[in-house]
């Protein structure tokens, strides 16, 4: 183990992921090329429950689906920086010299995040049943 | 009290207000008035006046000394002092002023509070660190913030726009900022000033330490808006709501000067003659551009949006001068320039009121027959900008424009003059429109100051009125903060810094 | 007690205390309140500034009445007042004129009368502050601050739909100049690190100002464009015939002339004594044109106030041939003359104004045969025109005779060619008063005069020509007693120079002489 | 023959790969039979039983069916997306596992080059990856709705993606826990830091992570688009969902990648919370049978029991638990998990803060 | 091994096209797509440093410039939405009420 470069340990993943794709893509071809290929109108139309489909898919849609996206890279980006800090939490009081600095550093972040959701809780952005929100 | 907590006690308090607020402002129920949060918003920022005087009195017990705190990456002195002080004080007028700026049952008012608190966070925080990384902090936490107020009329299509055109440019601009100093951090290997100063010293050919000031300098010229840098500015200022203006206007630019002059005087003295030349460059042109572009406007905010980009470059004249005469140039003229703005701008908050249905010149027209006192006020706003006698403005520039000559740049001294001659003419337009008698009969509603926003703008006045009369305390402080620039934190306070980077190191290998 | 040490701020801030409470009286239509306070302002002003000829010690040079603090440390700025033979009599007569000019407005200015005399009373703070004002900082505070009511009362109650224009041109003009003045102050102060102008004058006497003579020799131009423009000397005239068409009579009274020349006699020659005179040829030959120039516009003009612009401009012309020939005689005369000028400008506008106020034109073809209506009238305007072509015994004639006589005697033959070509003004001038005269008031009813039923001088207008018309009688016959006070001034100044000649070299020299130095102080 | 080291290891490694990828894709059929029967029986019906013995080639058979049918491409839709879309699901399903520790680690040496059996890659931050490619997962579907220009594939994938990111913060911070525990991303160190007392230092049990371990199971469960949190594809509101437009391989592409994903959650569960391919009972009976063959497999065969053990859950819990309402599911994201697993975050700093002797 | 300055070039052409685009796109989107692609230059020229400097400061950097990244992305997407819905448009010149 240890002989191996430390970039090693990223072929094998890098080789794990083209394979993948590769096999994906290959299923792909593979059915494109046995399945045969009798097209009509009824087929190439979009499907709508039998119906000849009315306008296109392109119209807009509620806004609560934009502001889960921006909650959501809000919060992941957080989710994220709690990461390193779990990592190196073990080590932190010794660097520190104080048991409880990074559990008050956390403490005080995650209080953060909190006030966040709780702002947007309570402004009703997160029901989806009624639309007593102002978005 | 620690030195780490005091050293960021003003930013702790407003944060806190701000997060009071935004825990506050969903319970209340959506008709109701948001006034109590402003009130709180208020007492935060008094707080934060009250934290940095208490920060000047320790310095001043270690005798004028700088104070570093969080392993040299904050540094408080007269400096940052003077500057947190600039900054609470522009934020309360415009809380005070705004109050009773809202109308309608979905007003945001309580959000609009909370922002104003963050801003402020961040713009102090920017004066007062010492490590690009908190000053990046810093200047994101009050960038979004500013461009959410700036959007904040949600109805009006131009409210909209302008934030975004304030959105776009800004990062712009931020991107450009990191760039500068992604590659400082190249040529220096750290990301703190008195590193990078004691670097740049002994290296021999610092390409890249150029390259990176170059850069720095263009993203900051974004946010103080100096030509060529300044497209974003009229647009934004038109669109935005009056009080934001006021804000983003001042407070923003105070930081980031506060923050060149740190950068370039303490950070990179070394390079001295290369940067010199590019902020004689973009002094001039900001001086010409910004007035010779006002004469053409007829939206009073789009006028003042050229004149603050006008009284950059004035600014940045002082940035051409010796180090201690350019840094109490540079402060004072700050001072003066946010405390007449901060008032034009509030003044006209009160008279367009919400909807600013008072946009033109032509719309002021005889507005000092219907509101003789708020009218005078603006007067002596405008009066001063202009650079008569006996007010901030004049003053200021006459230190600045003093300092210059005194650096044997008389020529910038000249031009600065000629373009306050080319300056007094459209402000004095505006001044006649405002005790002219109204041409047509066309009758427009004019609004009226509430109390408190009275004493907000009385105080701008009075502000106003004592850097002209009265300079002198304020110069000795500044006088006495200029030195504190050269000395950084010293290497045994850049130390326990190594210990968490090495702790991650042998993490991520 | 004594007040000499508290006089001159007493003066100066008098009028400022009464705009402020003018500031927060409550206005009410067609009251009169606004106009009486003011008037009690400025007679009370007056008074105080009657002191300065009664305690005035005659005869000496140098500053009296002085008051000099500390007001900034650095940069090291001072609140220095004081005032000599020059200035003193400009205070007491800016002091006479408001008044006057508050009696002036009292029907004219019906409406907005609390901008009116709050804008009016702010001008009188800063012409007092710039006559008494020695550091240049300061004095430079008054200059600017001059301009803004003096901008607001010409655009706000001009006459014309021209109003605002002519109110930011003027301000313009006034204001450019003085820009590139600041500089040249700031250029001072980092070479002697001073804004005393006592002391600076001090050491341009002794030649240490600066090294760089070129440099010295831009600041002298900055300094005396600012003051030429506002005088005006004749190509930098431009705002002036727009400025007078517009501005109320009371602020005609104190647009020009004294501030400028003022300025000139006192910081131009006192810090700048060899450029001044280095460029007094130039002066002279401009102030010659000006008289010329001046007086055959007025002749052609029908217009009333117009022609009164000219004249003024052909008047001030005279005195700035004066001052530049650099001889006591001339100088004395052109500081008279100052007082002169001012005084009889003062009488004109506000007859014009009466004629305005009944007849409702400045054109004087709608005029005619007003002599047999209003003989008090005729009486004065024929006193104002008479004192103004300078008829012996009445004050235009001595201002004028020292002039002619200092120039004349002054030692380039060129100023001598110039005075003639001056002195024939003197002729024009007298044409263009007799024509007005002789236009309005005799001759067949004019339209305006027919249909218009005007009435005589009523109490008021003889309370505000009466002093004048004496004024003029008295400083024609008691002329020393003026003199004294200004001799000294005027054998400094041109004394400094006289020596500077004899000394040509100066020009490319080091450094002066020292012993003229003792000579003049 | 002789080859440089490097391409031994990759050989090597490719090696490992393809077992592992023939291994999953396998276990993936049968999972799709498993679950088959399983809800046949628990509906007490017999589930597919005619395609050979127990219907044991039924896989196989639906494979080949899919293989032949015909795909169609409606013309409304985005071709490249359309194409694209199925491909990134899969692809991302099949790219998680090469993280996982199957085994114990077994370094064995072919030409001086070590490398590891029991592994495919074992990275520093493993964890890391597989969170990052979960998320990438979510483009599949966004792009296969919005591609396929039809309303209810449009909205099937809204409510998916939507779905999608909201659990996955609870399913990150859930995880953040277990990394507090061990100090490190490497999935291999986390397996170490359990296998102290066999099942009681598991997380789940001796690591008091059995409140994370429900989040994680739950917003798995969503992440998976599986019941009781299907409503990507609804069949009463939705038809098919975002891939109601797909045919032949495609449609069955989509349908591997979510039995691909749920065979990654259960090996990232018994990874993280069940100590991987440790034994419950810690080394107790490591002098039995002790030889290279037996210390290898034995790992795995737990944890090929454990990752079997969370699927049988996953269809116990389809047979048995309704489908949620919209406005619920998100609630119960945002509004329960969300605020559990923080608290859970901070309630585990506290306490190996009070353990922890400096 | 590659030496850094490859990175930091590709990082300036990466930052170079960002700005190209921002400067010539005309879709709101696309501009905004640009700045990100700055910000991620700016962070690859960090990363790059930082290995050549064996300092992680630079990462730890990337890290806030990252954090920053996406707090821009959701104000910024705010304000777009709100944009849209008063103007209807996402095109940069349409954006133009405000013209004295």
């Amino acid at each position: 183990m240890q002989a191996n470069p430390y970039i090693w340990q990223y072929f094998p993943l890098a080789m794990q992921i083209l394979i993948a794709l590769a096999m994906a893509g290959g299923m792909i071809t593979a059915s494109f090329l046995l399945g045969k290929h009798k097209r009509n109108k009824t087929k190439l139309s979009a499907y709508e429950c039998g119906m000849d489909p009315v306008g296109d898919a392109r119209g807009r849609f509620s806004v609560r689906f934009y502001m889960v996206a921006m909650l959501f890279i809000l919060f992941d980006v957080e989710a994220v920086f709690t990461l390193p800090w779990a990592v190196i939490y073990k080590q932190l009081p010794h660097i520190t010299g104080n048991p409880f600095f990074g559990f008050w550093e956390m403490f005080i972040y995650m209080a953060f995040v909190g006030v966040g959701l709780f702002y947007v809780w309570k402004k009703g952005i997160l029901n989806w049943s009624n639309d007593r929100a102002d978005l | 009290m620690s030195n780490n907590l005091l050293a960021l006690l003003p930013e702790i308090i407003l944060t806190v207000a701000g997060v009071l607020i935004m825990l506050a402002e969903p319970m209340i129920a959506p008709g109701k008035s948001r006034k109590p949060l402003g009130w709180l918003a208020i007492l935060g920022t008094i707080g934060s006046m009250g934290a940095a005087v208490q920060q000047h009195i320790v310095t001043d017990r270690a005798g004028n000394l700088p104070i570093t705190a969080f392993y040299g990456t904050i540094q408080f002195d007269n400096f940052s002092v003077f500057f947190h002080l600039l900054i609470a004080c522009i934020v309360l007028a415009v809380l005070l002023a705004s109050l009773d700026y809202f109308e309608g049952p979905v007003s945001h008012a309580g959000e609009y509070f909370a922002l104003l608190c963050f801003g402020a966070t961040g713009m102090m925080l920017m004066t007062s660190s010492v490590e690009l990384l908190l000053v990046f902090i810093g200047l994101e936490i009050s960038s979004i913030t500013t461009y959410i107020l700036a959007g904040f009329r949600k109805g009006q299509a131009t409210a909209s726009e302008s934030s975004l055109k304030y959105f776009l440019l800004g990062s712009f601009a931020t991107a450009f900022t990191l760039y500068g100093i992604a590659l400082a951090f190249g040529a220096t290997g750290s990301t703190s000033l008195a590193v990078l100063a004691m670097t740049l010293h002994s290296s021999m050919t610092p390409t890249l330490a150029l390259l990176a000031v170059a850069m720095m300098l263009i993203g900051f010229g974004f946010k103080v808006s100096a030509a060529p840098f300044h497209v974003w500015t009229p647009d934004v200022y038109q669109g935005a709501p009056a009080p934001v203006v006021a804000l983003m206007s001042t407070a923003p630019k105070a930081a980031v000067f506060a923050v060149l002059l740190r950068l370039l005087f303490n950070g990179a003295p070394a390079l001295r003659g290369e940067w010199l030349l590019l902020v004689t460059i973009l002094a001039v042109a900001s001086m010409c551009i910004g007035n010779l572009g006002a004469l053409a406007q007829k939206d009073v905010k789009r006028l003042l949006a050229y004149s603050s980009i006008a009284h950059a470059g004035y600014l940045l004249v002082a940035f051409t001068c010796f180090q201690a005469d350019a840094v109490s140039a540079a402060c004072f003229y700050t001072a003066a320039y946010a405390a007449m703005n901060v008032g034009a701008l509030l003044v006209i908050t009160q008279l367009g009121g919400f909807d600013e249905h008072l946009r033109s010149i032509e719309d002021f027209t005889g507005v000092g027959l219907k509101r003789p006192f708020l009218t005078a006020l603006l007067g002596f706003f405008l009066v001063s900008m202009i650079g008569i006698p006996f007010t901030g403005g004049f003053f200021g520039k006459f230190y600045v424009f003093s300092a210059a000559v005194h650096a044997g740049h008389t020529w910038l001294a000249v031009v600065g003059l000629l373009n306050s001659g080319v300056a007094c003419f459209y402000y004095i337009r505006l001044l006649v429109a405002l005790y002219s008698k109204p041409a047509a009969q066309k009758e427009v509603s004019v609004g009226k100051a509430s109390p408190v926003a009275a004493v907000a703008l009385i105080a701008c006045a009075l502000g106003t009125l004592a850097l002209g009369i009265a300079p002198g305390k304020l110069l000795n402080l500044l006088q006495r903060s200029a030195p504190t620039l050269e000395t950084g934190p010293s290497e045994s306070e850049l130390q326990p810094a190594a210990v968490p980077t090495s702790a991650v190191a042998s993490i991520t290998r | 007690m004594n007040f000499d040490h508290t006089i001159l701020s007493l003066i100066v801030f008098t009028p400022l205390v009464g705009a402020a409470v003018l500031a927060l009286l409550p206005e009410r239509e067609g009251s009169k309140l606004h106009a009486a306070a003011a008037l009690v302002v400025t007679l009370l002003t007056f008074f105080f500034t009657l002191h300065l000829p009664t305690y005035f010690r005659y005869g000496v040079s140098g500053f009296q009445f002085e008051q000099n603090s500390v007001w900034i440390n650095s940069p090291a700025i001072r609140y220095h007042l004081g005032v000599d033979g020059l200035s003193m009599w400009l205070v007491v007569l800016a002091g006479l004129l408001a008044p006057l000019g508050v009696l002036a407005s009292w029907k004219a200015v019906a409406t907005r009368t609390k901008l009116f005399y709050t804008l009016f009373l702010l001008q009188q703070v800063a012409m007092l502050g710039i006559f008494v004002s020695l550091d240049l900082f300061l004095y430079y505070g008054f200059w600017e601050l001059s301009l803004i009511p003096m901008a607001l009362l010409i655009a706000a109650f001009g006459r014309t739909e021209n109003r605002r224009k002519a109110g930011v041109k003027f301000f313009l003009y006034a204001f450019i100049p003085s820009a590139l003045l600041l500089v040249a102050m700031l250029w001072l102060y980092t070479k002697t690190g001073t804004f005393d102008f006592p002391v600076l004058a001090a050491l341009a006497a002794k030649g240490q100002l600066a090294t760089s003579h070129h440099a010295l020799w831009l600041c002298s131009l900055a300094f005396l464009a600012a003051f030429a423009v506002k005088v005006p000397v004749f190509p930098l005239h431009g705002w002036l015939s727009d400025a007078v068409q517009e501005a109320p009579t009371a602020a005609v009274m104190v647009l020009a002339g004294k501030l400028g020349l003022y300025s000139i006699l006192r910081f131009s020659f006192g810090i700048f004594p060899a450029e001044s005179h280095y460029i007094a040829p130039l002066l002279i030959a401009l102030g010659a044109i000006g008289i010329v120039y001046g007086a055959l516009l007025a002749w052609v003009q029908n217009d009333l106030k117009k022609l009164a612009a000219f004249s003024t401009l052909s008047h001030v012309s005279f005195i700035v041939l004066g001052i530049f020939s650099f001889t006591i005689l001339g100088i004395n005369g052109g500081v008279y003359q100052i007082l002169n000028e001012s005084l009889i400008g003062a009488a004109l506008f506000i007859l014009l104004g009466l004629l305005y106020e009944r007849y409702g034109s400045y054109d004087m073809r709608d005029y005619g045969g007003l002599a047999t209506k209003h003989p008090w009238m005729v009486t004065m305007f024929v006193v104002t025109g008479l004192a103004a072509v300078g008829l012996p015994m009445l004050n235009g004639f001595v201002g004028e005779f020292l002039i002619l006589a200092g120039t004349m005697q002054s030692v380039a033959t060129h100023h001598i060619l110039w005075t003639v070509v001056g002195t024939t003004g003197v002729i024009f001038s007298a044409a263009y008063m007799l024509t007005l005269i002789q236009k309005v008031f005799y001759g067949k009813l004019g339209v305006r005069s027919t249909e218009v039923a005007g009435f005589d001088l009523n109490a008021r207008e003889h309370v505000e020509l009466w002093p004048l018309a004496i004024l003029f009688l008295v400083m024609g016959v008691a002329s020393p007693f003026w003199i004294k006070a200004i001799d000294p001034f005027a054998t400094s100044a041109s004394g400094q120079v006289q020596h500077l000649i004899s000394a040509p070299k100066h020009l490319e020299m080091e450094t002066y002489v020292p012993a003229t130095t003792q000579e003049v102080r | 023959m002789h080859l440089s080291p490097l391409i031994t290891f990759l050989l090597l490694s490719l090696l490992k790969i393809v077992v592992v990828l023939v291994i999953t894709l396998t276990a993936v059929a049968y999972t799709v039979l498993l679950e088959r029967k399983l809800l046949g029986r628990m509906q007490n019906r017999w589930g597919p039983s005619r395609v050979g013995p127990f219907g044991l080639l039924q896989p196989l058979a639906d494979g080949i069916k899919l293989f032949l049918k015909e795909d169609m491409m409606p013309l409304a839709v985005e071709r490249p997306l359309f194409v694209l879309a199925p491909l990134i699901a899969l692809g991302c399903a099949l790219m998680s596992i090469a993280m996982v520790p199957f085994g114990a680690p077994t370094p064995i040496t072919v030409n001086g080059v070590t490398i590891d059996i029991g592994q495919i890659a074992d990275v520093n931050i493993g964890l890391l990856i597989i969170l990052g490619i979960t998320s990438v997962g979510v483009y599949g579907i966004a792009l296969s709705g919005w591609s396929s220009n039809n309303k209810y594939s449009l909205f099937g994938s809204l409510r998916a993606s939507a779905q999608l990111i909201s659990y996955e913060l609870a399913l990150g911070l859930s995880l953040v826990g277990v990394v507090l525990r061990a100090g490190s991303l490497r999935l291999r160190d986390i397996v170490d830091s359990q296998s102290a007392h066999g099942a009681l230092s598991w997380n789940i049990l001796g690591g008091f992570q059995i409140i994370a371990f429900f989040i994680y199971m739950m917003s798995a469960y969503a992440e998976t688009n599986r019941a009781p949190f299907d409503l990507p594809e609804a069949e009463s509101e939705l038809v098919a969902g975002y891939h109601t437009e797909y045919s032949s391989m495609k449609f069955a592409m989509f349908f591997m990648a979510e039995y691909a994903n749920m065979i990654t959650v259960a090996c990232v569960a018994s990874v993280m919370f069940l100590g991987g391919s440790g034994s419950p009972f810690g080394h107790v009976f490591d002098h039995v049978l002790n030889n290279a063959v037996f210390n290898f497999l034995l790992p795995c065969l737990w944890f090929v029991a454990k990752v079997i053990f969370f699927i049988m859950l996953y269809i116990w819990v389809r047979a048995t638990v309704p489908r949620f309402r919209y406005d619920q599911l998100m609630s119960f994201g945002w509004k329960f998990l969300l605020p559990i697993a923080m608290l859970n975050i901070l309630a585990t700093a506290l306490a190996m803060a009070l353990h922890s002797k400096v | 091994m590659v030496p850094v300055s490859y990175y930091l070039i590709l990082a300036a052409i990466l930052f170079t096209i960002g700005m190209a685009s921002f400067l010539v796109k005309r879709n709101v989107i696309s501009v905004f797509m640009s700045i990100e692609l700055m910000l991620n230059a700016v962070n690859l020229t960090f990363v790059a440093f930082s290995h050549m400097w064996h300092q992680v400061s630079g990462q730890i950097f990337v890290f806030f410039v990252m954090v920053v990244a996406a707090a821009e992305a959701a104000v910024g997407l705010a304000i777009i939405i709100a944009l849209f819905r008063a103007r209807q448009t996402l095109s940069i010149d349409q954006v133009d009420l405000m013209k004295n």
